[in-house]
């Protein structure tokens, strides 16, 4: 095991996948030169060279689809999006084209193409730099899409990703990418499709997260323990294909469920999840789920609103003492 | 290399109509008998094909969105005319005949029309979204311009594999105007990524004259923003197309430069099976003239003009293609519709996976 | 009362807003010489002029962004999407402009902007042009969003977006323009923001819905009817604001819930809803809520495929039989 | 009309350098002392509101994304000069000086940049969003070419409402290829509006320079692709730039021809505050270098050439300039923060509405 950052682990995988294929290439803004804008593809421009670490003109619809394109003809391509805000530009190419071309070519041509980058708010980017993109990307079928929180996970779910043959959706996180953490070395860490891990296990309410709110998630656990709360933390990782089995072994466990998102409550991923618990497993719950969201508005600048703006550590306690109705 | 292929090729006047054919036998250039025929053959194949489509989608037997190509046939058959079999062509929704051209067979695209399993998409893509990966006929897209950026795509693979192979990208003039086209123009151009973007400049989108849509009437003038060779083709005229497209595809395997080719031709048809030929956005003359200028009639000329068809070979040729589209049609007929198990196939590499991947399924088997 | 079709409807809200408004113009694809894809605008252009009714090129981003920036100085404009579908090539300038000009200006811009055109399937138009592109639309804070059932709705709602001072996305269905109904002459006529309607009235389940499927659940309840369940069919009309006491009050008169829409199911309108009952109406739920959606895969060209794929009547009648567990 | 008006305007070299500004009194063209006085003032405000941005940055006093004007104030300042109060502005995130020059008060922008409710957009926007719809100025936008669009549509509104105002459009080099650029441009063309946009070419996007992102590097001869006039000015001269845009406004205001005019400029500063000033993408020599054409510099040279400036009265500029800039510091850091009432506030145009707007706002007021 070595520890390593996020945004390392993210570039290990990256590296260990473009030595392991060589299909396997690297597109973006910034990516080579640069270094990233975020220096994930540290070092990666002088590895691989220009052909497979490719500084774009800022043209996200455009390179997006070159991607698909090229994912249709045998290569597997890694698009990243400056930050997910961006891709807004490019969702023509990623719903109606990569998710949707299997599907129209009766399975004659695969697309395995990962659409990476941040996702979610970091520190004062305002408005528009600031959006938690899971809900719209979760709503197409055809894509996969997971949000790593560690380090360990950033490179087994991006290694998976990139051999993954449908096209799979990676949202990182902008703070997240400094968070270090022991990653195994193995060349062969893959988190699959659809598997969730439950990253801290308690028996008196489930704390359902994925991304950077795993983190929120488990300080709020932390300190619920003074209490002598015992909350379980289920990091979802992969919101398509979603662990439903792990999502209902907490519910059948603490039968009390808060969800906790980034992004924004109208339509959100907690929706889904409170939609799916209820649907399956209406009987088992002690008290109705209840969500933690960013509030339903554009994030403001100002750092006093940004912070009421976010779900925190606060809301998190509040909402499971809400469904443990103290 | 034939006599006349750049001829044509750098006509930019601002002539808002179909410019004559120049006839003279060179442009025939080169080419034998069998394979002018061959051209021919493609060229009736589509006419009748489509024919046969309008015939069929009037008796429901074909639903949605259903666009012929009846009027631009030289553009596609004087274009395909110069790739290999390992070149790519990825195209519209206005691409009945290109798939023909390809490879694809009249059965499988005409079942694909009509919604059942043996068709090329397995029924699941119909009129707009043909598809064969076998030809390398990339589709079949529905989203105007959406196209532009997968056939850069392509060319960026041909080049990633250091592979001598070209990727042909249509598009109406219409697409033109999205941003899709100015994104992937720039790359190509950038990148030199060998594909060919031609413009088949019908005069319409939709109900939308080109000169009411663009500032410039001039495509391919704008492939100057990109620093990128272009050139302006009769439509019309199978050779001038091919000559303008060899041009192309020699830079594009040689050098890996990418062309911008706007062939001007005449949509014959409305824009889909729902759109009438003419009365809201243009005349009745203005159609009827247009078709004065048929390329096939353009064709057939020229052929007989140097004595390379006689009656009997057009009745022959045509005979078969009819014969072709008839059969097609029958077959597509008893070809069954796709089981209620395609579904939820191919919508991922998997069935399903470890997890759910698709959100109602199990109400739906049940 | 007039009878009229739903696109009459749409016709006459467009022309008796253009004739009280000279701020308000049309703007779209084929809106003018063609009379719009399909005919919504017919006569306009002969009436208003090439100003106010304004044919674009296929150019969706540019004249989505176009709209914006004229409704910032103060005009009221109506873009129209040919369909949603194409709007996915725009929506950086809905989600990024439009929606957060107010906010991110502190109040001093608004943007009175209607963008409308039809939403879902039509017949046999396969995966690229079949979508309903709601709940992309419901997540994001700043626009409201509407779906007219009927012509009257039709002319009511496209009204009240068009007055409206907000962003409003008119979502119409492009089965419907063919439909008859009876519409008030009432140039005043208007269906406010948030205003749900009963279309049914009914004691045993409530079926909750909008837009086309309206309808699909009409015709459910009058099946229903013959087995004696009497089904009460709540038109939601807008989805943002939404009207939470009409959907609270079907739910406390009835205990059971189906959800019925044309989107696909993970994250799709009725996830929300079932949440929001789930949040706020738990202890009134005599059986989970159950969802009536399209198939969650791209929509299949084939006849037999699409039709398996949509939401039908005798899905929502088993539905309706599962909370009534029958 | 001042006798330099189109100097430079016509100069289309590929040269890679920002041009050596030619230094001839004609010029200085019809402006008198007091009003180069006000534009030098402009530019000395700019350049000391923006160190002391840096400054506050430091201190974590403004936050998030701060993108740096220095190098570039000539051409806002010279562009600007041109413009009537009640003509529209609209640009992307780097834009302190484009408010400041527009009429907004240094207090007003930097209580923003502190996030504080006496800033122009109630410490909502921050650097990247100021905002003063009294003083037409639109923002303020964060998604590259986003503007450009917004920009077409006040165009659109002011040929709507028949008025002879201009927008000033302003972006980076590396907004040009963006598909919304072209999109843009087209329409713009089309519909004739009375749109100017510069396009500010400071040699990066980013770390990306702008050759390595267009195939063409002249950004001015991609305006031919909508038939649209254009011109390159040396963007470190006041001069050059008032003499492009005000050619440009003219016919906007007369005969509504937008203009796309490439102003070549040089950013000092990084990228942002996060991004270091050389090092990875250029060399310290290179930012050197252009820095010896400081457009300052430049500027207080011409008037001294022509005895319009002496020490005291330089002196005495940019003590006032300073002066304000810390004034406007200390009014921030007064400033409250917006309470938390602000927080649902300016979402939509009312509060909430009968039935639901937001979706949370019970939980969260409880
Ligand atoms: C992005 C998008 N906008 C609008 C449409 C609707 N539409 C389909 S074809 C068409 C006209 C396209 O014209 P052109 O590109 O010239 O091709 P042609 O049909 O003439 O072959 C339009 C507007 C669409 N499919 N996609
Ligand atoms: C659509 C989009 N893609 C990427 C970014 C990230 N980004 C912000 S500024 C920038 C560079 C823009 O360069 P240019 O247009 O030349 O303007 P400059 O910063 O030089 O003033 C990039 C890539 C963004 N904000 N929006
Ligand atoms: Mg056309
Ligand atoms: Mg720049």
């Amino acid at each position: 095991m070595a520890v390593m950052t996020y945004r390392e682990a993210l570039g290990q995988a990256l590296a260990e996948e473009m030595e392991r294929d060589p299909d396997v290439f690297l597109m973006g803004e910034e990516v080579g030169v640069y270094q990233g804008a975020y220096k994930v593809s540290k070092g990666l421009l002088d590895r691989f060279g220009e052909l497979r670490v490719v500084d774009t003109p800022i043209t996200e619809l455009g390179f997006a689809g070159l991607g698909v394109g090229a994912a249709m003809v045998g290569l597997r391509p890694v698009i990243e999006f400056m930050t997910f805000n961006f891709s807004l530009l490019a969702l023509d190419q990623v719903f109606n084209s990569a998710a949707k071309v299997r599907y129209m070519s009766g399975g004659q041509f695969k697309c395995p193409i990962v659409f990476r980058g941040p996702t979610g708010a970091a520190l004062q980017l305002s408005a528009q730099h600031s959006q938690a993109l899971e809900s719209p990307y979760l709503h197409f079928p055809g894509l996969k899409l997971c949000t790593p929180a560690t380090p360990a996970d950033a490179k087994g779910l991006l290694k998976a990703a990139i051999r993954d043959d449908d096209p799979v959706v990676v949202m990182e996180g902008e703070l997240l990418y400094a968070l270090k953490g022991e990653v195994p070395e193995d060349r062969e860490l893959l988190v699959p499709p659809g598997t969730a891990e439950v990253k801290r296990p308690g028996s008196d309410v489930s704390i359902i997260t994925h991304g950077k709110m795993v983190h929120v998630a488990l300080q709020a656990a932390a300190k619920l323990e003074q209490e002598e709360i015992d909350a379980e933390v289920l990091d979802l990782r992969w919101l398509r294909p979603l662990d439903i089995e792990a999502a209902l072994a907490t519910v059948y466990k603490t039968n009390r469920v808060v969800c906790v998102e980034e992004g924004w409550p109208y339509l959100g991923v907690g929706a889904q999840i409170s939609t799916l618990i209820q649907e399956e497993a209406f009987d088992y719950l002690d008290a109705p789920v209840v969500r933690v969201t960013q509030a339903d508005v554009p994030m403001p600048y100002s750092k006093n609103l940004e912070k009421l703006a976010k779900p925190s550590v606060e809301r998190v306690i509040a909402a499971c003492h809400k469904v443990l109705y103290r | 290399m034939p006599d006349g292929r750049a001829a044509n090729a750098k006509a930019t006047s601002r002539a808002p109509r179909v410019e004559e054919p120049r006839r003279d036998s060179q442009r025939l250039g080169g080419l034998d008998k069998e394979k002018l025929h061959e051209l021919l053959s493609q060229m009736l194949l589509g006419r009748r094909f489509e024919e046969k489509s309008a015939e069929s989608y009037a008796l429901g037997k074909i639903g949605g969105f259903c666009h012929l190509y009846i009027g631009q046939e030289a553009v596609a058959v004087g274009a395909m005319s110069v790739l290999r079999p390992d070149d790519y062509v990825i195209t519209a929704y206005r691409e009945h005949v290109q798939a023909l051209i390809k490879g694809l067979t009249p059965r499988e695209v005409m079942a694909e029309l009509y919604g059942r399993v043996d068709g090329c998409s397995k029924g699941k893509g119909g009129s707009m979204h043909l598809f064969s990966a076998e030809k390398n006929f990339l589709g079949g897209w529905g989203i105007v311009a959406g196209q532009i950026p997968l056939g850069t795509g392509v060319g960026w693979a041909i080049k990633y594999r250091d592979e001598d192979r070209v990727c042909l990208c249509f598009f109406g003039e219409a697409a033109v105007n999205q941003g899709a086209f100015h994104e992937s123009l720039n790359m190509a151009a950038l990148w030199k990524l060998p594909v060919i973007f031609l413009v088949e400049n019908n005069r319409f989108g939709m109900g939308t004259a080109w000169e009411r849509a663009s500032s410039l009437y001039d495509i391919a003038q704008k492939a100057a923003a990109y620093d990128m060779p272009s050139a302006v083709a009769d439509g019309m005229d199978v050779f001038a197309m091919r000559a303008a497209v060899l041009e192309a595809v020699d830079r594009a395997r040689e050098q890996r430069t990418p062309t911008l080719i706007e062939a001007r031709c005449y949509r014959f048809m409305g824009h889909s099976m729902s759109d009438p030929v003419h009365g809201v956005y243009r005349t009745k003359e203005e159609v009827e003239e247009a078709k004065q200028k048929d390329p096939i009639r353009i064709f057939i000329d020229q052929l007989r003009e140097q004595d390379l068809l006689d009656e009997d070979e057009l009745n022959e040729l045509d005979a078969r293609a009819r014969a072709a589209v008839e059969d097609a049609a029958e077959f597509a007929e008893k070809s069954p519709e796709p089981g209620p198990e395609e579904l939820y196939r191919d919508v991922y590499a998997q069935e399903d996976v470890r997890g759910w991947l698709y959100f109602d399924r199990k109400d739906r088997l049940e």
